[in-house]
C-alpha cells in the first residue's frame, strides 16, 4: 500500500535516510532504482511438507517444526502456520529465511491494513493471488522465493485453500500437500475426501494425525513436533508442539 | 479581479494562511457544468448536464467509468479529469491483478488525495483543476465521494458540484432522509430533479444534455443510453420545476457554499472577491 | 534441483549413524534403523548391525548394496577360514578380510564399516575402516553421516572398562543424540552386546529413546 | 564351425559388439532411445497365512503407455513370485534367468527352495551390474520356515521387511500400510490393503495405472489373481467407426494361397517361454 | 509583522530583514480555520480528542476522520490542512513500515518523531515547496518508557507536551487543560476530560455543526493505538454534554 | 543444414521414420506398414521393405534404423530356419517373439534400433497373435493391436478409436489400411505408399494403397 517501489525485493542498503547531496528524498523522485542482482539457486534452512485440506466448516493446516540444513537437524523450533488475519492462515514449506522474509511482508500488509481501519480485511483468496503475483515476478528475475506456500481461510463464509510454489504455479484444491507430503499424505487424504466429502473437524483432525505419522515414518527431513492451525467461523486457533504418534513394533519383527 | 502579491505559486502562503492558487483552482470546478451524486442503501447514481462548445460540436462526455464498480463525473478541466481517471483505472487494474478483488472505493479515493496533493506543494506543478464525484459499490455499500482541487475529499450522502449546482445542494438536502430508502429508479428522478433545477429557466433536460451512470447491488457500473434516460425524463416530465433558484449568476452564487460556509475572518482587501478559503477540513 | 522427487534415482544407502565400543567384558555395537533412497525413508527399521561370524558383527553404513555384498563375502570367507582353522577366527583376522575388500575396491565401493567381536585372544575389539579402505582399531568408534554430530559427546563420555549396562547406555545415549540431529539417521536403536557368551541383542524403539533437549 | 556357411550361435550373456557403434551414435547426437520402463506400483506384504504380491499393470515408453494390461507379477518358483518395477526388459529376463535357475536348483536339491536363495541369487546378480540392470523387485514366497518378502533395489541391496512398496507410486502404497498394516491380517483384510495400496499408486501417480493384480502364496498352495480388480474402465463407445468395404483405395492386390497339408497334430506340453 | 507584504515573505527560503521566516509563520495561521484538536498525556496512556467540523450535512457521518493509526502502536492526531496532513499521515506510516522490516521491532516514537519532524522541517528550506499547512500529533504507550507524546508544528519544531492543543480554540483549550491534574489521570478520565474540552471550546455561532473523534493508547490497550471503544465514547460524550449543560447554567453569559 | 535440424536430434530410432502396425481380427490378423526409407528429411526410397514374411502365417515387421532392419531380419531368419530344421516343426509366432526378445536383450548394453512387431497365425491352431516389443526385448502381447515406428503415437490414437473385437478380414483390412494412412498424415518422416497384409488360416492377402506422396 505504502511501497511504490517494488515491495517484493530486499531495499537498497540505505533508504529513506538522509543521501549525500540531499537532506531529505522528496516523494515522487526516484533515487533508489539500483538494486544489486542476486540469486537464490538453492535453498539452505529448509523445512519439509505442509499438509492442508478443508473439512466442513474450514481449514485445516500443518506442518512439523524442523528446519534442516542439508540433513542436519539444526533447528527444532521453528514454527511455519501462522495466522494472518481473522480470515486466513498461512503455512509454508522450502526455504526457512525466505518463508521469514514473505512472513514480514504479509505482516506488514496486516498492519497496513489495519491502520487504515477502513472495515475491509483481506480475503485468503486476494493473498493467494498477492501471492502467486510475487512468486511469480521473483522467479521471472531468475531469484525465486525458495518456498511452497499454502493459503487457508474462509472466503465469504466459505473454505478456501490453495497453493503457490516457487515458480509462481498456483491453484486451489480441497486437500494440498507439499514436499514429500504430496507423495505420501496426499493420497490418504483424497481417499478420505473422496469416502466423505464432508469430514468434521475431529475427523480433519484425527486423519492429520495419521498423515502426520507415516510422514514422520518415511520422511527423512521431518521432525516428530508439529503444529496443526485449524481456521473455521468461530477463529483461528494454532495449537503445538503437538507430538507424533508413533509405533514402532515393527522393529522387533525384523531378524 | 485583484491582482494579488500572494496568488503567483502554489507554493506561496498568505499571511492569512492561505493558498490562493489553489484556491483558483477551486474555482475552475465551477467553471463545469453541473454534476450531481446521490445514493440509496444499495445504489449510487451521478448525474451530470452535458454541454456542447457549439453548434458543431458534439455534446461532451462528463461520466468516465473507472472499473466495474467505479464511475466518476467530472467539473472543470476535462483534461485533468481524464490524467486522474487514468489514474484511477490503472489502480484499480492494479489491486484486481494483483489481489483479485475490487479497489475498495475509500482506498481509491485516499491514494487520489494523496496524489492530488503533491501537486499543491511543488512550485512545478499546478493543482488539478478538476472537482470528481465518484459513484461506487463495493463491500461496504454504494458510496459517493467528491473530490476537490485542493486535493480534498469527501465521503457524501449525496453532493452536487460545478455551475449553478448550489440549487441542485439545496434540493439534495430538502430530500436527503427519502434517499436510503429508494429503489434505484426512484433515485435516478431524485438525481434528474436535483440536475433540472441547476439549469436556467428556459432549458429542459432531455437525453441531448443528461447522462446518467450507476451502480449498485449486483450492478455493475453502467452509463444509461439515451433510450433509457428518455424513460427516466418522462417520469419527471410535467412536474413543477422549483422557482427562481438557478443560483443566480455570480460566481458566490455557483460556489461551493457548502463546502466552505465562512470565508476568511479578516476579509483582507487584497482578496479576489469569491473568497472560498482553501479548505482547511 | 528438485529435492522432493529425489526417491526416483536415488541408489539405497544408509546414511546413517553407527558406533562401536569396547568394555569391561566385551564390546558393545549401535545402529539406527533407517534406510535412505533420497530423502525418503525406504527402510525404518534396518538391521545394520550385520553378523559375520558368532562373535563377530559389521556395522554397515554407506551404499547398502555394497556393504551387504561385502559383508556376505566376509561372512562366507571367514566361516570358511573357521573351518580350515578349526576355531571361531580372530576379531583382526575379520577386520584385515574387510580391509582388504574395501581397500581393493576403493574406487568402486562406498562403504564405511566398524567390525566389532570378542575373541580369546584380545577380547572385545573395535576395528573401523572408513571409506578408502584404512583399518585402525579404536576403544570406541563412530561411523556414518551421524557421527559428525557426536565426537564431542564420546570424546566426553566415554570411559575404559565401563561395566556392560553402563556402556550400553553410553551407546543408546550416543545414537539418540545423532539421530535427533541427523536427517538421515533415525527409527529405532539397535543394540548387540558381544562377549564370550556370544551375542545378545536388544531393541530400543523410537519411543523409548531417551529425550535430550529439543529447542 | 564359424564358417559363412554356419555362423555361431552367440554365446550365453550379454553381447556388447554394438556398443561402440551406438557410443559414436551418441556422440553426434543421437540420444540413446528409452526403453520400456514400469513407472509402476508394486508391493508385498506378509499376511496371518502367507504373503500377498499385488502390482498395477502400466507400463510406460516416456510419457506414452506402451501397454494397457502388462504383467508385472512374475513366476520364480512354485512357491514364489517376484514383483518388477523399472526397464521392463530387465524386471522379465532377470526374473525368467533367476526361475530357471532356481528350477534347477529345485530338481538338484529335491526340496521347497528358500526364499533366501532366491533372494541371495537376485541380490548377487544385480550387484555385478552395478544398477545398470535397471530392475527392482519385491520378492515374496513361502518356504518351510514360513513367509518371506523382500525389496531388492537395482544396486543389489535387500531389505526383509513384513510389508514394502516399490516404483514410482511406492509412497502412495507405502502411507496406505503405514497407515493400515498390522500383523494378524486375514487374507480378506490382507487383499484389500494390497489392492487399495496399489489403488493408491494407480490413482495418485502418474506411471502407474489400469488395473490390480494380486498374488496370494501360502503354503502350498497360490492363487494368482489377474485383473483381480479393474481400478479403471473405460468408457464403452456406443457407435462403431467401422468402414465399409471399399474406403481404402488400393493399387494393387496380391493374393497367397497356402495350401494346409494334412497336419498331424502332436500335443506337446506348451512349450514355457517365460523360463 | 512589519516586514509583511515588503516582499520578504513570499518564499520559505527567504529571511527577512529582521530574521523571520514569514512563510513558515503563515503556513502556521492555516492552523488557525482548523477544528480544534487536543492530546493529554496521563498516567498511562494518552488520549486524542478532535472537534471534526461538518460543513455540510450532506456528508456522511464518520468520515474525513483526523486521528489516524500510523502502526499498530503509533497515533497521530492532525490539524490544519487535511490533504497536506494525509501527506505527512503517510510518510510516517512509511517510516514505520521501513523501520519494522529493517530492524524487526516496532519504531520507538522517539525515532518516529524525529523522522517525521525532519520531513516536515525540510519543506521549509526550499524555495520549491511550501511548508507543510498542519501539526501533527504523535503519541504512543511503551510498556518501560511509558506513554509519549510529540507536538510537530508546520516549521518541523516537535516538542514532547503532557497536555497540548492546536486548531481553532487552542487557547482555550490550554486553559482548560492547565487546570488538570494530567499526570496522575487513569486514561478513563482522560477521555471524559478531553471530550469535555471539545465541547466546552467549540464555538456554537461560528461553526454550527461538529463530530467528536477520541481515540487512545495506553497501558490497556496493551500499547496499541485504537478508537476508543462505543461504550466509552458514548459515555464521555454524555458527560461533556451533561457538564455543558450544567455550566451553561451556571455562566450563561461565557459561552 | 538447417532443414535437417529440426529432427537431428531425435531418437535414432526415428532416423530412418517408419510407421507400422498390427491388429487382431477374427480368427485373422493384419500387419502394415509405410514404404519410405529417409535419412532424416531426404527421402532416399519409397519401396523399403519393413515388414517380412517370416513363415505362412508369421510376419515381423522391423520399424526402427533401417541399417539394423536388415542386420536383425538376417540374423532372425537364421535362428528361425535353424530351429524348424533341428525341431522339425513350425516355428508359433509365440515362439519365435521369444525368440527375438532374447536376442534383443542379449544386446541390452549395446542394443539394436529396432522395435520389432510380430504378427501371424499359431501354424496349428489358427489362434492370431500379434506382439511388438522396445529395443530391448520387452514384449507386449496385448488383445488388441500394438504400433511401431516413428508414427506409433499417432497410431495409438486412431486404433484406439477404430480397433473393435471381432472383425473379419475385410473389416480388418479396412481398419488398419485407415488407421495408417491417417497416421502418418501427421508424421513428415513416413508415409510414401504402404503395404498392408491380411494373414488368414488360407491364404495372405497383400494390398499396396493409394497414399499421399509428400
Amino acid at each position: 500500500m505504502f511501497n511504490t517501489t517494488d515491495a517484493y525485493s530486499a531495499p537498497p542498503l540505505w533508504k529513506n535516510g538522509p543521501v549525500p547531496g540531499a537532506f531529505y528524498n522528496f516523494p515522487g523522485s526516484n533515487v533508489d532504482k539500483q538494486h544489486i542482482a542476486q540469486h537464490s539457486q538453492a535453498p539452505v534452512t529448509t523445512a519439509t511438507s505442509v499438509i492442508a485440506f478443508t473439512f466442513n466448516s474450514g481449514v485445516i493446516i500443518a506442518g512439523d517444526l524442523l528446519a534442516s540444513y542439508g540433513s542436519l537437524a539444526r533447528f527444532r523450533d521453528c514454527p511455519r502456520i501462522m495466522k494472518v488475519n481473522d480470515n486466513i492462515i498461512f503455512g509454508a514449506g522450502g526455504d526457512y529465511g525466505d518463508f521469514q522474509y514473505v512472513k514480514d511482508l504479509i505482516q506488514q500488509k496486516i498492519i497496513d491494513e489495519e491502520c487504515l481501519d477502513d472495515g475491509f480485511k483481506l480475503k485468503p483468496k486476494s493473498l493467494y493471488c498477492w501471492l502467486t503475483r510475487v512468486m511469480y515476478n521473483r522467479r521471472s528475475r531468475f531469484d525465486p522465493f525458495w518456498n511452497t506456500f499454502v493459503v487457508g481461510g474462509l472466503q465469504e463464509g466459505v473454505p478456501f485453500l490453495g497453493t503457490v510454489d516457487k515458480l509462481g504455479t498456483a491453484y486451489e484444491d480441497k486437500a494440498i500437500c507439499t514436499g514429500y507430503g504430496a507423495h505420501l499424505a496426499l493420497p490418504l487424504i483424497r481417499d478420505a475426501l473422496e469416502k466423505n466429502p464432508l469430514l468434521s473437524e475431529g475427523e480433519a483432525v484425527g486423519l492429520l494425525k495419521k498423515c502426520m505419522e507415516v510422514l514422520y515414518y518415511r520422511d527423512a527431513r521431518s521432525f516428530p513436533k508439529y503444529q496443526v492451525g485449524i481456521i473455521t467461523k468461530d477463529g483461528i486457533k494454532i495449537e503445538g508442539p503437538v507430538d507424533v504418534n508413533q509405533n514402532w513394533q515393527l522393529a522387533h519383527m525384523i531378524n | 479581479m485583484f491582482r494579488n502579491q500572494y496568488d503567483s505559486d502554489v507554493t506561496v502562503w498568505s499571511p492569512q494562511g492561505r493558498l490562493h492558487q489553489v484556491e483558483y483552482a477551486m474555482e475552475a470546478v465551477k467553471l463545469g457544468s453541473a454534476t450531481v451524486g446521490l445514493k440509496s442503501a444499495t445504489h449510487s447514481v451521478i448525474l451530470c448536464l452535458k454541454r456542447a462548445s457549439s453548434e458543431l460540436a458534439a455534446y461532451q462526455k462528463k461520466i468516465i467509468p473507472i472499473d466495474k464498480h467505479i464511475g466518476i463525473s467530472i467539473s472543470g478541466l476535462t483534461a485533468d479529469a481524464r490524467m486522474l481517471s487514468r489514474y484511477m483505472r490503472t489502480e484499480c487494474l492494479n489491486y484486481k491483478y494483483s489481489h483479485d478483488t475490487l479497489l475498495p472505493i475509500a482506498r481509491l479515493i485516499s491514494q487520489l488525495g494523496n496524489k492530488m496533493q503533491l501537486c499543491t506543494q511543488r512550485y512545478d506543478r499546478r493543482p488539478y483543476g478538476v472537482g470528481l464525484l465518484v459513484a461506487g459499490y463495493d463491500d461496504q455499500g454504494p458510496h459517493i465521494y467528491q473530490t476537490c482541487p485542493s486535493a480534498n475529499y469527501f465521503d457524501c450522502k449525496a453532493m452536487a458540484i460545478g455551475a449553478r449546482s448550489q440549487s441542485a445542494r439545496t434540493y439534495l438536502e430538502k430530500h436527503l432522509d427519502e434517499f436510503a430508502n429508494c429503489s434505484p429508479d426512484e433515485l435516478v428522478k431524485h438525481g434528474l430533479r436535483a440536475v433540472r433545477d441547476t439549469l436556467p429557466n428556459e432549458v429542459e433536460l432531455s437525453t441531448k444534455n443528461v447522462s446518467i451512470g450507476y451502480v449498485g447491488k449486483s450492478q455493475d457500473f453502467k452509463i444509461l443510453e439515451d433510450d433509457e434516460i428518455g424513460i427516466y425524463l418522462s417520469m419527471i416530465e410535467g412536474e413543477e420545476r422549483r422557482v427562481g433558484s438557478g443560483g443566480g449568476g455570480g460566481s458566490s452564487g455557483t460556489g461551493d457554499e457548502a463546502l466552505r460556509p465562512e470565508t476568511g475572518e479578516q476579509g483582507d482587501p487584497q482578496d479576489p472577491i469569491p473568497a472560498v478559503a482553501m479548505d482547511t477540513e | 534441483m528438485d529435492y522432493v522427487n529425489d526417491w526416483m534415482n536415488a541408489a539405497e544407502s544408509t546414511g546413517t549413524s553407527i558406533m562401536a565400543a569396547e568394555f569391561a567384558d566385551g564390546v558393545i555395537i549401535g545402529a539406527d534403523s533407517r534406510t535412505t533412497t533420497g530423502a525418503y525413508i525406504a527402510n525404518r527399521v534396518t538391521d545394520k548391525l550385520t553378523k559375520v561370524t558368532d562373535h563377530i558383527y559389521c556395522c554397515r553404513s554407506g551404499s547398502a548394496a555394497d556393504t551387504q555384498a561385502i559383508a556376505d563375502v566376509v561372512s562366507y570367507h571367514l566361516n570358511f577360514h573357521a573351518m580350515e582353522l578349526g576355531e571361531q577366527p580372530l576379531v583382526e583376522t575379520g577386520a584385515a578380510v574387510f580391509r582388504e575388500l574395501c581397500y581393493n575396491y576403493r574406487d568402486s565401493l562406498m562403504a564405511g564399516i566398524l567390525v566389532a567381536g570378542w575373541d580369546r585372544k584380545k577380547g572385545g575389539q573395535v576395528y573401523s575402516i572408513p571409506i578408502g579402505g584404512m583399518c585402525v582399531r579404536q576403544a570406541v568408534s563412530i561411523g556414518g553421516s551421524g557421527s559428525s554430530y557426536v565426537y564431542g559427546y564420546v570424546d566426553a563420555n566415554y570411559k575404559t572398562g565401563m561395566s556392560k549396562e553402563e556402556c550400553v547406555n553410553f551407546v543408546i545415549n550416543t545414537l539418540s543424540l545423532a539421530m535427533a540431529r541427523d536427517g538421515s539417521s533415525g527409527g529405532v536403536v539397535r543394540i548387540g552386546v558381544i562377549t564370550s557368551e556370544g551375542v545378545e541383542r536388544r531393541v530400543v524403539l523410537g519411543t523409548e529413546l531417551p529425550k535430550f533437549y529439543e529447542g | 564351425m564359424a564358417t559363412v556357411l554356419a555362423p555361431p550361435v552367440s554365446e550365453s550373456g550379454f553381447s556388447f559388439e554394438n556398443c561402440k557403434r551406438n557410443a559414436e551414435l551418441i556422440k553426434k547426437g543421437f540420444p540413446a532411445p528409452k526403453a520400456t520402463k514400469t513407472g509402476t506400483t508394486i508391493v508385498g506384504i506378509i499376511y496371518r497365512d502367507g504373503v500377498i504380491l499385488g502390482a498395477d499393470t502400466r507400463a510406460t515408453e516416456d510419457t506414452t503407455v506402451s501397454d494397457k494390461n502388462c504383467m508385472k507379477i512374475h513366476y520364480l518358483a512354485p512357491n514364489m513370485y517376484c514383483c518388477g518395477a523399472g526397464t521392463a526388459a530387465d524386471t522379465e529376463k532377470t526374473n525368467a534367468m533367476i526361475a530357471s535357475q532356481l528350477e534347477l536348483h529345485r530338481l538338484n536339491t529335491n526340496r521347497i527352495v528358500p526364499v533366501a536363495t532366491a533372494n541371495q541369487m537376485l541380490k548377487q546378480y544385480l550387484f555385478r551390474y552395478q544398477g545398470y540392470i535397471g530392475a527392482a523387485l519385491i520378492l515374496g514366497g513361502v518356504d518351510n520356515t514360513g513367509p518371506h518378502i523382500y525389496s531388492i533395489y537395482p544396486h543389489g541391496s535387500t531389505d526383509k521387511l513384513p510389508y514394502t512398496t516399490m516404483g514410482s507410486g511406492s509412497l502412495a502404497a507405502m502411507a496406505v500400510f503405514e497407515s493400515r498394516w498390522h500383523k494378524d491380517l486375514s487374507e480378506e483384510e490382507g487383499k484389500q490393503l494390497v489392492r487399495d495400496a496399489i489403488a493408491a499408486g494407480i490413482f495418485n501417480d502418474l506411471g502407474s495405472g489400469s488395473n490390480v493384480d494380486l498374488c496370494i502364496i501360502r503354503k502350498g498352495s497360490v492363487d494368482f489373481l489377474r485383473t483381480y480388480d479393474e481400478a479403471n474402465k473405460k468408457g464403452v463407445r456406443q457407435a462403431s467407426y467401422r468402414y465399409p468395404k471399399g474406403t481404402t483405395a488400393i493399387l494393387t492386390t496380391k493374393t497367397k494361397n497356402i495350401v494346409v497339408e494334412e497336419l498331424s497334430v502332436r500335443q506337446i506340453e506348451a512349450m514355457d517361454v517365460s523360463s | 509583522m512589519s516586514s509583511i507584504g515588503t516582499g520578504y515573505d513570499l518564499s520559505a527560503s527567504q529571511f527577512s530583514p529582521d530574521g523571520r521566516v514569514f512563510q513558515v509563520e503563515y503556513a502556521v495561521k492555516a492552523l488557525d480555520n482548523s477544528g480544534t484538536v487536543i492530546a493529554l498525556k496521563g498516567k498511562e496512556g494518552v488520549v486524542f480528542a478532535v472537534e471534526k467540523l461538518v460543513t455540510s450535512k450532506l456528508y456522511e457521518p464518520g468520515a474525513n476522520r483526523r486521528i489516524f493509526t500510523i502502526d499498530r502502536h503509533v497515533g497521530m492526531a492532525v490539524c490544519g490542512l487535511i490533504a497536506d496532513a494525509r501527506q505527512i499521515v503517510d510518510i510516517a506510516r512509511r517510516e514505520a513500515a521501513n523501520y519494522r522490516s529493517q530492524y524487526g521491532v516496532p519504531i520507538p516514537l522517539k525515532y518516529l518523531n524525529d523522522r517525521v519532524s525532519m520531513y516536515m522541517h525540510a519543506y521549509t528550506l526550499y524555495s520549491a515547496v511550501r511548508p507543510y499547512g498542519c501539526s501533527v500529533i504523535l503519541s504512543g504507550y511503551d510498556i518501560t518508557d511509558g506513554p509519549a507524546m510529540f507536538l510537530i508544528d508546520p516549521s518541523g519544531v516537535s516538542y514532547g507536551y503532557h497536555g497540548c492543543a492546536v486548531g481553532k480554540a487552542k487557547q482555550a483549550a490550554k486553559t482548560e487543560i492547565e487546570k488538570l491534574k494530567l499526570t496522575d489521570m487513569p486514561t478513563q478520565d482522560l477521555v471524559k476530560e478531553a471530550a469535555k474540552i471539545i465541547y466546552l471550546v467549540h464555538d456554537e455561532l461560528k461553526d454550527k455543526n461538529f463530530e467528536l473523534e477520541l481515540s487512545w493508547v495506553s497501558k490497556e490497550t496493551n500499547g496499541d493505538h485504537q478508537r476508543v471503544p462505543d461504550n466509552v465514547f458514548v459515555e464521555a460524550e454524555k458527560s461533556a454534554k451533561q457538564a455543558m449543560d450544567a455550566e451553561s447554567d451556571s455562566e450563561p453569559e461565557e459561552v | 543444414m538447417t532443414q535437417l535440424n529440426f529432427i537431428s536430434f531425435q531418437s535414432i530410432l526415428s532416423y530412418n521414420g517408419s510407421a507400422m502396425v498390427a491388429m487382431k481380427g477374427e480368427r485373422c490378423v493384419s500387419i502394415a506398414t509405410d514404404k519410405r526409407f529417409g535419412i532424416q528429411a531426404q527421402t532416399v526410397s519409397m519401396d523399403f521393405p519393413k515388414v517380412f514374411e517370416m513363415g505362412p502365417h508369421l510376419y515381423l515387421g522391423l520399424p526402427g534404423l533401417a541399417t539394423d532392419i536388415g542386420t536383425v531380419y538376417e540374423k532372425l531368419r537364421f535362428r528361425k530356419n535353424l530351429f524348424e530344421l533341428r525341431e522339425n516343426r513350425r516355428m508359433s509366432p509365440q515362439i519365435f517373439s521369444a525368440m527375438v526378445s532374447n536376442m534383443l536383450y542379449e544386446k541390452r548394453f549395446g542394443p539394436f534400433f529396432v522395435e520389432p512387431i510380430v504378427a501371424g497365425l499359431d501354424p496349428y491352431t489358427c489362434v492370431p497373435y500379434v506382439c511388438n516389443m522396445d529395443l530391448i526385448g520387452c514384449r507386449n502381447e496385448p488383445e488388441d493391436f500394438v504400433t511401431g515406428g516413428s508414427a506409433s503415437a499417432q497410431l495409438f490414437g486412431m486404433c484406439e478409436s477404430l480397433w473393435e473385437p471381432n472383425m473379419g478380414p475385410d473389416d480388418l483390412f479396412e481398419t488398419t489400411s485407415q488407421a495408417l494412412i491417417n497416421a502418418f498424415d501427421r508424421d513428415a518422416i513416413s508415409g510414401w505408399g504402404a503395404i498392408v497384409h491380411i494373414i488368414e488360416k488360407d491364404k495372405v492377402t497383400t494390398r499396396e494403397l493409394k497414399t499421399r506422396m509428400d
